[in-house]
């Protein structure tokens, strides 16, 4: 007997032949691609910064996103502001004075510093870049609806006159919409004005107009963004200025890794220096890990729980202080973010002016049940809560879960839709007019774009604020006593701090929202990049200040 | 006259190109004219691309004809519809080659056979079934089978089931596209002395469509010889077999192998050189000049005229043309 | 065995192995072939006349397996060479064969000059492209096709079934077999080219003095074309003989019966006789003659035990109870 | 497929062990479907409906067999209440795909014609797209939601039933049957539903029902890409990517998710071998089963 | 091998009518079924100017006929609308990433082919052995493993775990910027060789090597899945018998016949698997931070910038029509019996 099959012989082992050919071809590129891991001499110290997000425009004057991370690199403002200390460290303006109640700005200009284009910063270039800022009218542009006026008095003088006080040396040290650069790029553009559109256009090609201590050399937004030391920067040859360094790195790149894992991992592999995100239930890992140093600093950014104030049950101010009190506060800052954020007291973050640490709510399951029965809902409320946040964002999302579990303790059934931002805001922005078809809890952030609490209280609980204040929320006590306050921020701060507090207290009391929690911000880096802790500041949220890093080879 | 096949023409369009251009036609039937007598057998012969199962699709009218007209008892039906058309549908029936592709798989066989009794008359289900089954008993497929599928079927048997679906209306007229070709010689005597039977039992008529020349001689009363779209010859069976006219008939007839060795060796075999020219662009005359064995000059200028050589014998051919 | 048996099958078995499951399609046929000879395989569908004709060169599907038997070519048995030597020595340049159906026997994807030069070079080693491309369109030439250089380079769509059945025929013998195969040649053709290519073969035979197998279910044909007949049932050899003693007076029922129900053009019959029943079911094992269910004679013994060959005449076999007590009836 | 296909079905089954599995897989996908919320350990953690602040990221352990996750909750239960969503959402995919692809396909194939010409191109346009990123721009357009995922899925789906509908009406269209269904005279609208439909369709619903597996698969792909199912739904392909965060240093978090997938779909595809095998006659005719 | 200058030209013209049908089916997702198609158009924190100007520029305003005649016109001279997420227009960034994918995903093809085709046959010569099932086996489980977790695994394992591999990115900027690579055609591989910067090439090809390997699993194993069935159904056919009974060698029958009736299906069905690859590029980018077509999609799809996702879809679908009609094309070479 024989069996008849096909290609019995030789050509099979003709096959296997070739199957062994390519697993040997791959195993040779394989090995060299394992065995070789030759670092090539470097000659320029280096340090790559992950970023979570991509680049936004670099357009200094309308930007209003995340090239924050090093427009404050290549470009200056007149003043820096360390909110910590409550201290404005000199930039393109040497020193200030304010006059007049805080009605006019006198701003003297640094001699000797110059743009990347050779020309010298002047009182003109910062009246014609804050000028072209406010006519632009996008972004951050309205830090500058107090100013009425802006006068070259000299070369290197130049004063601002507002139409009411206003802090306008927080302003002029904001991180978005504050920063000076040179007229030169109409001519660099071969545009007719500084507001013609082929100026932004230009500078989206990768082109700046700085005078900071760091030149554009690759500008690809969606994925890096190199930055090149330039040696002229006036900064480095100022003796004693406290932001820079003298081992700063030469070339700064700011890589966009969209996720912590990865960003950690590169960390890891050395293959960045500056890890923005790291999943932070391994930050305890990492702060035992030798390689690296984990920075934590506190940040001026909030998570809030929007209120919808006009539809039942919630118009019920019992109701809503019940929901206050059925939320776990300090499991959200433990499961949510790892323990890295402050349970928040009032609208406004730890550590900022205005901020008041008597103004947390209690958990307590019995006094929300009283409350809510106290409210007409013994049993409960009869239909689920939709609570709205931000898809993607795991902060958020295990926030929302966890205030999910607590509220159905109480009775209260909540239904958790996460939802793109653009939908979810579109959705809320009909609750002015139709409280009754739109979201009842709302997750949302804040943080402010210059350093004040009237940013936090007038946007998300002033009743002309329609775009951002989404508990819709009214009360004219509340929306006088900011806006006096305000006014006089710029010249009687104690008296300022006092109407804030007061309108806090007012919020405490009404609960329109509920701040959750105040983030702490927390940057992992290699251990050759020093003084990263000091790079850092939270006016200026995401930025790693570069010139003042110190890199060890 | 029970079926008359008045000038048929059946083109077909060919399409070329993205937009579907016509750019030809397949000229699958040229011109035919005959008919069929009331309980007649009338058999079409020819090769391959003659054009044979084309008429028979187009008297079953699941073509609908280019040109010509086809009376059925005197009646215009070439573009009858709706009420008139199934009145039609009664009258003329089918039976296919492939048995087990012309029975729907789905459907048991008493399914298949009650199928048209339940669409055309008006009686009951069990009726029907009643019917069905004598039917089947009828053509020999016993009543045990009745519940099975097709494919569970001899192809014999299955060529039984379609015979029976096909006369279950008592049609007039049954058309038999190579009713036997597909089975083998022991089944293909079975299913020929089945359809004689219902022949004489039923008085129908049969149109046989056949390439196997020994089938038709053996059941045809007449025979019709197609090449390549046209009809070439007509007359009795025997006549047409006796004393074939039309040099394609001769060399058709003489092409049949023949297991009796003393009359293979008789026959004188006359081979045709080459093969059919497309339909698409048939040679002009006589069609089958090219191939011819007593091809004159004329045959490649004008088409042959029909010609009576005696009763009932037509043939086409310059040949036997009074010039 | 004559010694001028150029082939010579001995007892052979095979059997397919199906999904449904083992079909023994060929159960113990001897065939005798003498040079210059042609054998007709006659039978009906499933009767195993393919299935030897594969066997012979040895291409059967790969489920096809020779469960017994020995094919001796030349005295050699083909079926212990090894796949080599098969390929090396015998196919082509000894045995060939040609199909039923021609438009499956050549690859689409390849001329039929392409096929052809591969015969050429492998069989006769001639690797010069020219030369064997000569050859090539000599044998396109030997089986009268016209335009031979055009068909050289024709993929097969592009021809017709008469002509790719004769290109087929070329390419079979374009080594100079000794012995072809032909496996229903002319099933699939219109009865003018049957006509045609049976002539073809005759001549051919006759010119390259060829021996040859021919399988068919006609009798026709095999009346025309061949010297010996073998009827085949169920796998089973029922009668071999002369064509003309096979087809003029038969011996066995089976032959018998076949001849009558044939409708022959050449004479009208009132009424045609038929076999009743149908073909046993091939996967089940028969313990008596295969056709004892259908066969009008049949007695006891034959549903009990298998018939034995019996010579009944000059070369003239028959596999049946009935066929010594009948005498040669 | 009549019956006799049927029982050679089962016949490759009993004989090949690897269909076995495909079966028992599949079959346990679906048990575990639908009783998943009644034979889940921790069924409150299954639903999101609890968290625990003792029982964060803890490995896999006896009574933690999948490990926990960041909110303290059992992987297990949530990955067996998984199965639910993934049933559902290849059930509901497929159906509404098959619906939309058999009238289609049915209508263009047997009808034919201009009606019949406009349908196929205007499958053909669907088709134009590379599998997923059609269902990625539906998606894209609705929003998440479970619903959603299903419509979009269902609307990238079924060009590729219709066409396959086209092509078997197309191949049974002209068989002698329906010609003879014809000749007896039933109507166009009967022909289509006795004889084409039955005819055509089984090859199609059997496609259907085995592309469960890869619906399962493509939903957990859009979950991935953050525009499927929303949290907290424990849909497998959202799990891995929520695992994905903290895979570091909770490598469960993504692996059991991501296992069961690939269990499941690797079910679906054994079945699917084993009826392509059956069902093409020329394999099956060459297909050697020794030892019966 | 016969080249067919008309279907060449069949082919070229029908692909005109595949790419405006893409582009209506687009024009159908983007425009008729949103209820406000402006409002996915300009993104979050869109005032009501930018509403209204969004409204405009998309002709939301005119009936539909109109808006379909402008999305064309728009789509075919580049105006392919601005990412909200980047506030940079989308055409110029997905052709600026398409190197990176196509060098990628081209990489993934030929291992996926190089390895799957002499699988399949080995699988299907030896029919019923260890090595057919073990063939059978990876290429089920290869096929149905989700390419994104396969990723993330694989990832963990060979990057965090053996530290063998980088994690992610293209290139080390260390080794790029010290030895003065300068990206040219954006084909880093291409463009190393070019310059002679061998430590450059070498971290190229590590950093591929493991998102390629993922990518090419599916289309390997459906490859090697389709090759296998294909040589089994070409195998029993008679054209096979018929050559080997004639004469030929059966190594020269499969190496020269058989394999060519294998590859002309294997390659018709190439298209297919390019569009799998190409949609699983999206993830697997993603993961490896590969800065290509498929992580700015990703990335869009993760932050809903409609505009971006939008024109990625469009971008892809015409170059997987491109693609397939140059696979129908390279098809028609090899089968001369492709219709015209």
């Amino acid at each position: 007997m024989r069996k008849m099959r096909i290609f019995r012989y030789g050509i099979s082992r003709a096959v296997l032949v070739i199957i062994i050919a390519i697993a040997v071809a791959v195993g040779v590129v394989g090995y060299y691609a394992l065995a070789i891991r030759e670092q090539p001499q470097t000659r320029k110290t280096m340090t790559i910064f992950a970023s979570i997000s991509e680049m936004t425009t670099a357009d200094p004057s309308t930007e209003f996103s995340n090239s924050i991370r090093w427009l404050p690199l290549v470009y200056e403002t007149l003043l820096w502001y360390d909110p910590i200390k409550n201290e404005f460290i000199p930039a393109l303006a040497e020193r200030y004075e304010s006059r007049d109640d805080g009605m006019t700005w006198v701003f003297y200009i640094r001699r000797g510093a110059k743009f990347h284009d050779n020309t010298p910063v002047t009182a003109h270039a910062v009246k014609l870049s804050i000028e072209r800022t406010i006519a632009l009218g996008q972004g951050a542009a309205f830090i500058w609806a107090p100013v009425n006026e802006i006068e070259v008095v000299d070369d290197y003088t130049v004063v601002f006159k507002l139409k009411y006080p206003a802090p306008l040396n927080k302003i002029a040290a904001s991180g978005y919409g504050a920063y000076i650069f040179s007229p030169k790029v109409v001519e660099l553009a071969g545009a007719k004005n500084l507001t013609d559109p082929k100026v932004a256009e230009w500078l989206n090609r990768g082109n700046d107009a700085g005078s900071g201590p760091y030149r554009l050399i690759k500008w690809e937004p969606e994925t890096e963004v190199v930055l090149e030391k330039w040696p002229e920067w006036w900064g480095w040859k100022l003796p004693g200025y406290p932001l820079k360094s003298d081992k700063a790195p030469d070339i700064y790149i700011l890589k966009i890794i969209k996720d912590a894992v990865t960003q950690e991992r590169l960390l890891l592999a050395g293959d960045i220096d500056v890890a923005q995100y790291v999943p932070l239930e391994d930050l305890e890992k990492l702060k035992g890990d030798p390689k690296v140093q984990v920075v934590i600093k506190p940040s001026f950014q909030n998570l809030l729980m929007l209120i919808n104030t006009k539809k039942p049950p919630l118009n019920n101010v019992l109701v809503r202080r019940a929901i206050a009190h059925a939320i776990p506060y300090e499991d959200i800052v433990k499961i949510a973010r790892s323990g890295l954020a402050r349970i928040a007291s009032g609208p406004i973050p730890h550590g900022m002016w205005g901020h008041f640490d008597n103004l947390t709510y209690t958990y307590d399951l019995d006094l929300a049940k009283r409350l809510l029965a106290e409210a007409g809902y013994p049993n409960g409320v009869d239909r689920p809560l939709l609570l709205v946040y931000t898809a993607g964002d795991i902060y958020e999302k295990r926030t929302a879960e966890l205030i999910a579990v607590n509220l159905a303790k109480i009775g209260i059934n909540v239904e958790i839709r996460p939802m793109s931002w653009e939908e979810q805001w579109a959705l809320a922005q009909r609750g002015w007019e139709d409280p009754e078809a739109v979201q009842d809890l709302f997750l949302f952030y804040w943080w402010p774009t210059y350093i004040t609490p009237f940013d936090f209280l007038y946007n998300m609980f002033h009743s002309e604020s329609k775009a951002f204040n989404l508990c819709y929320y009214e009360n004219q006590e509340f929306e006088k006593l900011i806006m006096e306050a305000s006014v006089l921020e710029g010249y009687d701060q104690a008296r300022a701090l006092e109407m804030y507090y007061k309108a806090q207290q007012i919020l405490y009391r009404d609960v329109p929202a509920v701040p959750l929690w105040d983030m702490i911000y927390v940057e992992v880096g290699s251990r050759k990049v020093g003084n990263l802790d000091k790079a850092i500041n939270p006016a200026y949220p995401t930025a790693v200040f570069a010139q003042v890093l110190s890199i060890e080879e | 006259m029970l079926l008359d096949i008045l000038r048929l023409k059946m083109y077909f369009p060919i399409r070329r190109g993205v937009l579907g251009r016509v750019i030809g036609y397949v000229k699958a039937v040229d011109d035919i004219t005959f008919s069929i007598n009331s309980n007649e057998v009338y058999s079409l012969v020819g090769e391959s691309g003659s054009g044979k199962s084309t008429v028979a699709r187009c008297i079953l009218k699941l073509y609908e004809p280019t040109e010509g007209r086809i009376l059925f008892e005197g009646r215009d039906v070439t573009r009858t519809r709706g009420r008139e058309l199934l009145e039609y549908r009664k009258m003329v029936q089918a039976v296919f080659q492939n048995p087990y592709l012309s029975l729907n798989p789905r459907m048991s066989i008493a399914d298949i056979v009650a199928e048209p009794i339940l669409e055309h008359t008006g009686v009951g289900k069990d009726e029907a079934y009643r019917a069905a089954l004598e039917l089947l008993e009828r053509v020999g497929i016993s009543r045990e089978l009745a519940r099975r599928y097709p494919s569970s079927l001899s192809g014999g048997q299955a060529q039984r089931v379609a015979i029976a679906r096909a006369i279950a209306l008592k049609p007039k007229l049954v058309v038999l596209d190579e009713p036997t070709s597909s089975l083998d010689v022991s089944l293909q005597a079975q299913i020929l002395n089945l359809l004689e039977d219902l022949y004489s039992e039923y008085r129908m008529s049969y149109l046989l469509i056949s390439h196997d020349l020994s089938v038709v001689r053996y059941v045809s009363d007449r025979v019709g010889v197609m090449y390549l779209g046209k009809l070439v010859e007509e007359g009795y069976t025997e006549n047409l077999f006796e004393n074939p006219l039309h040099p394609y008939t001769q060399a058709l007839i003489s092409s049949i192998p023949e297991p009796d060795p003393a009359y293979g060796k008789l026959n004188r075999r006359i081979t045709l050189p080459g093969e059919p020219p497309s339909a698409v662009s048939p040679p002009p005359g006589c069609r089958l000049n090219p191939r011819c064995p007593r091809f004159m000059d004329l045959c490649r200028r004008e088409e042959p005229p029909v010609v009576e050589v005696e009763k009932g014998h037509t043939v086409s051919c310059w040949l036997y043309a009074k010039v | 065995m004559s010694g001028t048996a150029i082939l010579a099958v001995n007892d052979l078995h095979i059997d397919y192995y199906t999904f449904e499951g083992v079909v023994r399609a060929v159960r113990g046929v001897s065939i005798e072939l003498c040079r210059g000879e042609s054998l007709c395989i006659v039978g009906e569908s499933g009767s195993g006349k393919s299935t030897i004709g594969l066997a012979i060169v040895r291409a059967l599907p790969p489920n096809g397996i020779v469960a017994r038997g020995e094919i001796l070519y030349n005295n050699v048995d083909i079926l212990r060479l090894s796949e080599e030597e098969m390929s090396k020595r015998i196919r082509g340049k000894e045995i060939s064969i040609v199909f039923q159906d021609p438009a499956a026997t050549f690859n689409p994807l390849f001329t039929i000059g392409e096929v052809m030069l591969d015969v050429i070079a492998a069989q006769l080693g001639v690797r010069d492209r020219r030369r064997a491309y000569e050859h090539g369109i000599k044998m396109l030439k030997l089986v009268e096709l016209p335009d031979p250089e055009r068909v050289m380079n024709s993929y097969p769509h592009e021809l017709s079934g008469g002509m790719l059945q004769r290109a087929a025929i070329a390419v079979a013998l374009s080594a100079n077999p000794k012995l072809l195969i032909a496996d229903e040649p002319t099933t699939m053709l219109d009865v003018t080219i049957q006509a045609q290519v049976l002539d073809l073969l005759k001549r051919l035979r006759k010119e390259l003095s060829l021996s040859m197998i021919f399988i068919t279910h006609n009798l026709g044909v095999a009346a025309e074309v061949c010297d010996r007949i073998m009827v085949l049932y169920a796998g089973t050899m029922f009668e071999e003989g002369y064509a003309d003693t096979i087809l003029t007076n038969p011996i066995h029922p089976y032959t018998r019966k076949l001849l009558e129900c044939i409708p022959r053009a050449s004479r009208r019959v009132s009424r045609l006789r038929y076999i009743p029943g149908s073909l046993p079911d091939l996967k089940t094992p028969v313990s008596g003659c295969p056709f004892e269910p259908r066969c009008d004679y049949a007695t006891k013994i034959c549903s009990v035990s298998p018939p034995l060959v019996r010579v009944v005449g000059h070369r003239h076999r028959v596999a049946c109870h009935l066929a010594q007590e009948k005498g040669g009836v | 497929m009549g019956l006799n296909e049927i029982a050679s079905v089962l016949k490759l089954i009993k004989s090949n062990p690897l269909s076995m599995l495909g079966i028992i897989i599949v079959a346990t996908f679906i048990v575990i479907g639908v009783a998943s919320p009644y034979i889940a350990p921790y069924p409150s953690d299954a639903w999101g409906y609890s968290y625990n602040l003792e029982t964060r990221l803890l490995p896999p352990s006896p009574r933690y067999p999948f490990g926990t996750d960041e909110m303290g909750r059992d992987l297990f239960s949530r990955v067996l209440l998984g199965a639910r969503f993934s049933l559902i959402i290849a059930v509901g995919v497929v159906s509404i795909a098959l619906v939309i692809g058999v009238v289609v396909g049915l209508t263009a194939g047997y009808m034919g014609g201009f009606a019949g010409m406009v349908l196929m191109r205007l499958t053909d346009m669907f088709l134009a797209f590379p599998p997923l990123l059609l269902a990625i721009a539906f998606a894209a357009t609705l929003g998440r939601g479970l619903f959603n995922v299903i419509i979009a899925l269902a609307l990238s789906w079924w060009p590729w039933y219709a066409r396959l509908v086209y092509i078997q009406v197309n191949s049974v269209k002209n068989l002698p049957f329906i010609d003879a269904a014809r000749i007896i005279g039933l109507s166009p609208v009967k022909i289509m539903f006795k004889h084409v439909l039955p005819n055509s369709i089984t090859p199609v619903v059997i496609q259907a029902a085995l592309d469960m597996g890869s619906a399962v698969l493509e939903a957990a792909g859009l979950s991935f890409l953050g525009i499927g199912v929303p949290p907290p739904t424990p849909e497998w392909g959202l799990l891995v990517s929520q695992g994905w965060a903290l895979i570091n240093s909770a490598w469960w978090l993504s692996f059991f998710p991501g296992i069961a997938i690939v269990v499941t779909v690797v079910g679906f595809n054994l079945l699917a071998d084993t009826f392509q095998e059956v069902m093409d006659p020329r394999l099956r005719s060459t297909m050697v089963m020794r030892g019966m | 091998m016969p080249i067919n200058r008309e279907y060449i030209i069949k082919r070229a013209l029908s692909l005109v009518f595949v790419v405006l049908g893409v582009v209506v089916v687009t024009f159908i997702i983007t425009r008729v079924i949103p209820a406000r198609p402006e409002l996915l158009w300009t993104g979050p924190h869109a005032t009501i100017e930018q509403i209204e100007r969004a409204r405009r520029e998309l002709h939301l305003d005119k009936p539909i006929h109109v808006q379909l005649w402008h999305y064309f016109v728009d789509l075919f001279s580049g105006n392919w609308g601005v990412s909200w997420r980047t506030k940079m227009p989308v055409l110029p960034s997905i052709l600026s990433s398409l190197p990176a994918t196509i060098e990628l995903v081209v990489s993934a093809f030929i291992l996926a082919t190089a390895v799957g085709i002499p699988l399949g046959i080995s699988a299907a010569i030896r029919r019923g052995s260890g090595v057919d099932s073990v063939v059978r086996i990876f290429s089920v489980v290869g096929a149905s493993t989700p390419v994104f977790w396969l990723a993330l695994l694989l990832q963990l394992a060979f990057c965090n775990w053996l530290g063998l591999l980088p994690a992610a990115k293209r290139v080390d900027e260390y080794i790029a910027i010290s030895t003065g690579f300068k990206p040219l055609t954006g084909f880093y591989t291409i463009d190393s060789v070019v310059q002679g910067n061998i430590p450059v090439l070498i971290d190229v090809l590590r950093r591929m090597f493991l998102p390629a390997v993922v990518l090419s699993l599916y289309p390997m194993c459906l490859s090697a899945r389709m090759t296998r069935a294909l040589t089994l159904e070409v195998l029993s056919e008679l054209h096979v018998r018929s050559s080997i009974a004639w004469g030929i060698p059966r190594s020269r029958v499969l190496y020269k016949y058989v394999l060519r009736n294998v590859i002309a299906p294997v390659v018709a069905s190439l298209g297919l698997s390019f569009g799998y690859t190409i949609v699983g590029a999206f993830m697997v980018e993603i993961i490896f931070v590969w800065p290509g077509i498929g992580y700015y999609t990703a990335m869009s799809l993760l932050s809903y910038d409609y505009p971006a996702i939008i024109g990625s879809v469009i971008f892809v679908a015409i170059i997987y029509s491109v693609i397939n009609t140059a696979i129908d094309i390279l098809h028609a070479t090899i089968d001369p019996r492709v219709e015209l």
